[in-house]
């Protein structure tokens, strides 16, 4: 057991945090403000500040050099997040195609694919969106029913996509359609690459309890998608989609526990200033954040220690995002009795953090399933069969 | 001993019901948050009815009705979400009522009673009080200061700054008057009867969020079945039901005290808005994580029951402020007993 | 709306506190100390105690006057119990005979049943025993194994029972078994009156985490019950077992409920006497155990309020269980920390009642049930139905 | 960065493990609990491989190793029961090792390293400490009063009562001693270490107590299916393996700080017993739910562990005082960067 950095990997993080220092973000636009393509000025701040990172070659260091990547090792990717969390950087524009579109491709894809598209997904270029969930599919990814149909040497895709996020910025989409109505439920799967740019496809926002609209539903309706796009083969979605989310939760869960460090911070603070760390309840609660705070960062480098030792992620990942979504909605409730009904106040950032955390335990698996997952793959308890 | 209501107050339920079914559809509610405008038009509805003085005495224009009553109103209306200015507008009365000169009460209450002006209730640190619910409509506000001293001021007596809550079915405002206003006599007297009226709202809010999700997850299909035969769902709902109606049962003791044993109304009140905060947190944040992705979207309208039961979980102190009141109550009550 | 109790309940209380008042139970004696008889010197403390009730009446006043009881309305039954448990006197020898099998009887008896057994049931001259559970059933009473099979006028009966309490001491088991194997699962099941006076059945006690026994397992092989021993007649048992259950848990939750609230009151002053109710932390968890208390006794009371308007007990007498078994253990746990390690100490009532409180989730109901039942009877929600 | 164990790590955990698995056989516990009496044939043996001496420095007879590997036998321990007092030693040495001068710790360590002395560490106010574990079998006490001082006794200085506590894998005892003993020069420098034992060896309760629970409820049936398949059992099985890798993940970084950043021991320490003891407490209550009616017996032998987590929970304070330390050293930190 060692929990220091080897001189290798504090070279690496001196060096992200000595650029960081250097090269601040422009500073955040406000909400809004559409520009002529149809780009938020947010969006174009994010897409800037990755064109900045390419430029320095900080957009994606875990990649393989050969595609532009710094060949960084997990835990260099790990100090990676934290320092861009630390930071408090925005996220890349193409965050989904840095983290999901390209390793996929790095696995599945074919040399064409690789050459064709992770240049433009790591300068910021082409973005990418998940086209995966579905309105009727919930957390049940194997009764997707967006249709894909061959027709020559094209498919014709038909159904709706729900949850991707930034489909409005997206050149592509990665997205899951049953090609094959016969085969068994997951097995007539196929994952595509899917152009937005094409009519018959119509990206509604979604707006959530925010107000914001980070998410989108997707039409799609007889939109073409040339037979080279298809990713891993016909037929093999379900594997090639296991991969992307495989990759969803491993990196960002370090800039997420970074922020929710931060805010705890920031909370603990305000409670000093007020007085209540000498409240023994408020105190309380606090140092129990602390304490789930902690065990996160933990339970994260532990999981990087067995993907080093062992290979492949394991299912323990599946505690870390349990853990850190719930504490996220504790930390911000307490927000609320810490700083007082103010923190309710529209546009306040506590009141935007309390209700932007009520998302954390459903999206990227809700609490639901990963306690699923956990007691199943982990705990080896048998699965649920239950009949209609 | 019978916890049911009387005949009379099962028609004063069974009639809001319906007429916030009616009037307040889920629709007009958005409509009006959305545009961040109460609902005047329904409010002048209600003041025509008498809502706003039910529980006001006869003497100064009210119907002289009970707390039990005002207690279903104030549930109808959480369970509804009208955006009217009822409740604020309710507890500034009782506290007028309840602590106020008898000049006061002439003064007051009846304008308050009629709806032809509306009451707004706040808690205030030396003059400013941070966070009043109605207190951008409001003509008449009412200031408690830590000390338990209240005062009365027509809303051009003091700095009114409206805010823009989280939950725009109702308005907020900062309101500060270093000075000006009449004190009551008795700032707090009135207090445990608006704290019984903010906890009755919230079972209201419960009881709606539980409804909606029963009603979802019965739909709502995943891997072939109704996600609500899953205990993780099923038992999130029952734990729901337990919440409301340790609420509920709370709210209706402290209403009952208020009108027939007052000397017990402190504890009760406290107790009730320390069930009803925690209870509408609790439920409503279960209420979206049951709806799933849905339940996180603008359109399903479960946040605005999440929003209201946030604003209302302070109101007048949250949970864990009257569990400190209980405490003392509690440590009060050990004391006498050693004594004796 | 009326929480208050009407001139006669009142009168009802007084007689019943100042008889309490005037006749106290002899002191109780120490654990242990069977005498020949086998009868443990607590049990036979428990009978005179019930003989004294019964003497004067008070022995089970809900019982029609017919019967030797008092024809007590709901309201003032609860009032009995309410007092039973403020005036900390023993619970009555055979209180699943005055509880549970008089009640059933009167539903379902003969009577020559009626007759034969109401009587000495009253007197604790005849206790009676509750043989439902089995070993490999659990929850799940469609699934008993114990088999009835009629010769002649006679029943023979083997099989297994567990969780009886008071079995070493009893005359009379309440015994469902399984009289017919082709029927479907619960109309197969018969319910029996059985002499536990015979060989065929023996009594093992069952050792529970506090050390004492107050359950045992009955081992049934071949046993005889004259066929006019059947209660409701055969095939059944299924709907007369259910009236036992319903009875399970009226009266005695009254009493439960007094006795969380002395437990509280006695935590509250151990608290105020070590200077703890100036600990916020402490103050908050007191507070929050009394707001549960006062709602357990709240919808206690609805629940009578409900039977009383709309006849039967509703299955929301479930959340009254729920929440007593659940503040009780927290209640014991919290007093761990307020009395310190010396409360965990042996024999130290508090350590008792800590490892008591364990049970509260699982007898009668585990708590995992109890939210079935709430899901699906009161709220409607669909039952889940699995495939093995 | 790496979280593993190294392979010597690796080898004591195996070798322990194995071990206890042979000598320290449910049955065996019991019937030493059933006594009462500390199982001494086994106690011998791990003297004899030196398993009292691990973490005491070779200097005074003991093995020389990192509090690591003492978690590692800790953890073992917890999860076997065993009923050896190898805790409440392990804990006494490493307070004198660390806050006592070079003459006491030559006094001594090197009779607790051999385990000739049983060492035992309590509590105290003004010379009294109400519950000592191991206090009954210990010739060498440590007692740590409330102002931070500590002092070290021969079990004869001291007036030492026996106590029956719940957990009797273990013995107990009231120790009293106005004056006497010897003062160490820092009582607290070794108390985050001994902090670390015993959340380690809850962690290995913990981890048991799960083992346990999942092995029955994918054996036992209900309806028809195994009832780990159910929900409301396999989410609570995961909600205990949360639990419980919190309190490795803290308990194992404290573990690391005492030997590689010490500076960060107390605010580690604080945290791993803070988690430690809540997971003691949740899991193992719910490793008798989990196994419903039969948990809830004597024969089941899950009761052991839910008896020794309560008993270790409070050990050296419970987690709501540690986590009143942490918030301590939040609010110290909160100044310093202020000050800064």
């Amino acid at each position: 057991m060692d929990l220091t950095f080897s001189p290798k990997e504090i070279a690496f993080r001196d060096e992200l945090r000595g650029w960081l220092a250097e090269n601040p973000p422009a500073p955040e636009p406000a909400e809004g403000g559409e520009d002529e393509g149809g780009e938020g000025a947010q969006f174009k701040w994010r897409r800037d500040w990755q064109r900045r990172l390419y430029d320095a070659g900080w957009a994606a260091p875990a990649w393989p050099t050969e595609y532009g990547g710094r060949g960084a090792s997990l835990t260099e990717s790990a100090i990676y997040f934290e320092e861009i969390g630390r930071a408090r950087v925005p996220m890349a524009a193409n965050v989904l195609g840095l983290l999901l579109g390209g390793p996929t491709l790095m696995v599945w894809g074919t040399d064409e694919q690789k050459e064709r598209h992770l240049p433009p997904i790591l300068s910021a270029e082409e973005i990418w969106c998940q086209g995966f969930s579905e309105p009727d599919a919930g957390s049940d990814l194997a009764s997707l029913k967006t249709r894909a149909v061959k027709e020559g040497d094209e498919w014709v895709v038909s159904g709706q996509k729900v949850w991707t996020s930034g489909a409005q910025y997206s050149k592509w989409c990665m997205l899951v359609a049953r090609s094959d109505n016969e085969a068994a439920k997951h097995k007539g799967l196929t994952y595509f690459l899917m152009d937005m740019e094409q009519d018959a496809v119509q990206v509604r926002p979604l707006r959530q309890i925010t107000g914001e609209a980070e998410f989108n539903e997707l039409f799609i309706e007889e939109a073409r998608i040339p037979d080279a796009n298809v990713v891993g083969g016909v037929g093999n979605g379900w594997k090639v989609a296991l991969t992307t989310l495989m990759n969803e939760r491993a990196g960002l869960g370090f800039a997420l526990q970074i922020r929710l460090r931060q805010l705890l911070d920031d909370l603990i603070a305000k409670a000093a200033e007020r007085g209540l760390l000498d409240d023994a309840r408020i105190a309380d609660a606090l140092a129990e954040l602390h304490v789930r705070c902690e065990s996160i960062r933990l339970l994260a480098w532990k999981g990087l220690t067995d993907v080093e030792r062992y290979g492949q992620p394991g299912p323990e990942g599946s505690l870390v995002k349990w853990l850190w979504s719930d504490t996220n909605q504790r930390l911000t409730q307490l927000a609320v009795d810490i700083v007082g009904p103010e923190a309710l106040t529209a546009g306040e950032s506590w009141s935007y953090e309390l209700l932007r955390a009520r998302g954390n335990t459903i999206e990227g698996g809700t609490t639901e399933v990963l306690k699923n997952i956990v007691a199943e793959r982990v705990l080896g308890l048998p699965r649920l069969k239950v009949a209609a | 001993m019978d916890f049911g209501f009387t005949d009379d107050q099962r028609d004063i339920q069974r009639t809001a019901r319906d007429l916030l079914g009616e009037r307040a559809r889920p629709e007009r509610v958005r409509e009006h948050a959305e545009s961040g405008r109460m609902d005047t038009e329904l409010w002048r509805e209600l003041c025509e009815l008498g809502w706003p003085g039910i529980a006001i005495s006869e003497e100064h224009g009210g119907g002289g009705l009970g707390l039990i009553e005002l207690g279903i109103l104030c549930e109808e209306l959480g369970r509804s979400l009208a955006p009217v200015p009822f409740l604020p507008s309710a507890m500034a009365a009782a506290v007028i009522e309840h602590g106020g000169s008898p000049e006061q009460r002439g003064r007051w209450l009846p304008s308050l009673a009629s709806g032809e002006s509306i009451g707004a209730l706040g808690t205030a640190l030396d003059g400013t009080a941070e966070f009043v619910i109605g207190g951008a409509d409001a003509q008449v506000i009412v200031l408690i200061e830590d000390d338990g001293s209240a005062r009365v001021l027509a809303a051009d007596e003091a700095e009114v700054s409206p805010l823009a809550s989280i939950d725009p079915t109702r308005s907020a405002a900062r309101v500060s008057a270093e000075d000006g206003g009449e004190l009551l006599a008795d700032g707090c007297a009135g207090l445990g009867r608006a704290l019984v009226a903010v906890s009755s709202e919230l079972v209201g809010v419960c009881d709606r969020a539980l409804a909606m999700t029963v009603e979802y997850v019965k739909e709502r299909k995943q891997f072939g079945v109704p996600v609500g035969a899953y205990q993780a769902v099923s038992h999130r709902c029952a734990q729901m039901l337990l919440e409301t109606e340790k609420a509920r049962s709370t709210a209706a003791f402290a209403a009952w005290t208020a009108d027939s044993d007052p000397e017990r109304l402190a504890e009760a009140a406290a107790m009730a808005k320390a069930a009803a905060s925690d209870a509408g947190r609790e439920v409503t944040a279960s209420a979206i994580q049951a709806h799933g992705g849905i339940g996180f979207t603008w359109e399903a309208d479960v946040h605005w029951l999440y929003k209201r039961a946030q604003v209302d979980a302070v109101l007048l102190g949250g949970a864990g402020r009257h569990r400190a009141r209980l405490a003392e109550i509690l440590a009060d009550k050990v004391r006498a007993s050693a004594a004796a």
